[in-house]
């Protein structure tokens, strides 16, 4: 793992995510994923850089987008989960879900 | 683990009160939850900074729970018993419980109690009359 | 900042970093970059999960691949930059040149 | 601050020694260096764990400033002083000195003594016959 290494990944679909995620925001985040996901990237970025909260009922969104994401054979990954919301992703398992 | 121990409510005080009736007051119940827990008289420390992040975590949780399960008014109590914070959540449906979530599907739900469950000390719930309590506690760091 | 939003970000081009980025990385650290940004993306995204150190020398490479962005209008953003990885970009200032 | 001080070498006995012709070679010397440094009896903690890193970090400055500025070989010695580590990069250049870079644009280098003078407790120089110093001292946490 010391040794660098260089990936290009072209054409990828940055969805940047910034405020709380509850059940008030699973439809948007849905609708944001899925979006993301239908523009056909070679992958979709969440960059949770903006994020100071998530719940189940947002995680549920994310999923959402992750299995859409699956059917169409683009792959969605995770960025700058911190503090409680890499908790939350961690502890339930969606971050290896993601990034696995 | 399907069902949540139906155990006796812990001993404790309410020292602040929320009523819920929609989910979009969450936000505020997080801000001011937030506020009531690192306005106690509480050791500093990097470790005590999680405690109010659990607590709000939980909160939203079980308060979601009883505002898409249960009835109406949603009543949000935080109290504290000794080294304990304690956080209730009461709805107005007793004949459903609250129960984990088993087999289902990625992307189904059934996430919220489980996390409920791993970041607070101890999780249940117990019915008074026509009242159903989901509670759970966290430690006070000392 | 507790409302949440939403940005999608169409054709993002994404380099990946693994290992250790000093000196002896910092050619092919910048050929790299340079090669996202020529394939003209709408921003370049520069993930830090896999990167265990950088160094000032590291730093002058993305520098560089800043520089070319910033001829090419191509905006660069870093992700997950965490640990001493972090702590080298955020005090040098680096970081608030990419992200600011 | 465009120079460095030239201060007086902190006494210490070197307890390790790396010599270099190479900057292949810096992989290996950091990968030492971390462990002859969390080999150390040292008490546990979290801010300890940033010690090490920092070491590692300015110790791959200097040894590169003294591969690029200097003339081989480059010699790393590290030591302890009551509750000090020093690092102490020799090259033999005694007629080429560190400066702090003042005024350089952005991507055109000039960051490596700034960084180092971030990351240690104290920086300095000073030379010895042929040799020149270029030290730094970080706390061992108590
Ligand atoms: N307050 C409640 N009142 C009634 N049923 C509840 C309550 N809380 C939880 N439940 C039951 O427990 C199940 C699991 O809850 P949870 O893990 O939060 O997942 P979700 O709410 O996403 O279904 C719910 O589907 C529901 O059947
Ligand atoms: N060991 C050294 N021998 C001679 N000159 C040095 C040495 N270390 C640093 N310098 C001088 O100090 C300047 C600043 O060093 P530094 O901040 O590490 O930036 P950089 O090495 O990228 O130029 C160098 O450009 C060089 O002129």
């Amino acid at each position: 793992m010391t040794q660098p290494s260089y990936q290009i990944v072209r054409e990828a679909a940055v969805v940047r995510l910034s405020g709380d995620f509850d059940i008030n925001a699973r439809d948007e985040m849905r609708a944001a994923l899925l979006e993301a996901v239908r523009s056909a990237p070679a992958e979709v970025v969440v960059d949770f850089a903006g994020a100071a909260f998530l719940d189940s009922e947002a995680m549920g969104a994310l999923i959402e987008g992750l299995n859409a994401g699956r059917e169409a054979g683009v792959p969605l990954r995770i960025v700058n989960a911190r503090g409680i919301v890499h908790r939350v992703l961690d502890v339930s398992g969606v971050l290896e879900l993601f990034n696995g | 683990m399907p069902f949540l121990s139906a155990q006796s409510p812990p001993a404790m005080t309410p020292q602040h009160e929320w009523v819920l009736d929609s989910p979009v007051q969450l936000r505020s119940l997080r801000a001011s939850l937030h506020e009531a827990i690192t306005g106690q008289p509480l050791p500093a420390g990097a470790e005590l900074d999680e405690i109010p992040e659990k607590v709000v975590l939980v909160a939203t949780e079980l308060a979601t729970n009883a505002l898409r399960h249960g009835l109406p008014p949603t009543i949000v109590r935080l109290g504290r018993h000794d080294n304990v914070f304690v956080l209730d959540v009461a709805d107005h449906s007793p004949d459903v419980v609250p129960r984990y979530a088993d087999d289902r599907p990625p992307g189904a739900g059934g996430l919220g109690l489980h996390l409920a469950k791993q970041f607070a000390l101890d999780l249940g719930w117990y019915i008074e009359d026509d009242t159903k309590h989901v509670w759970a506690e966290f430690p006070v760091p000392s």
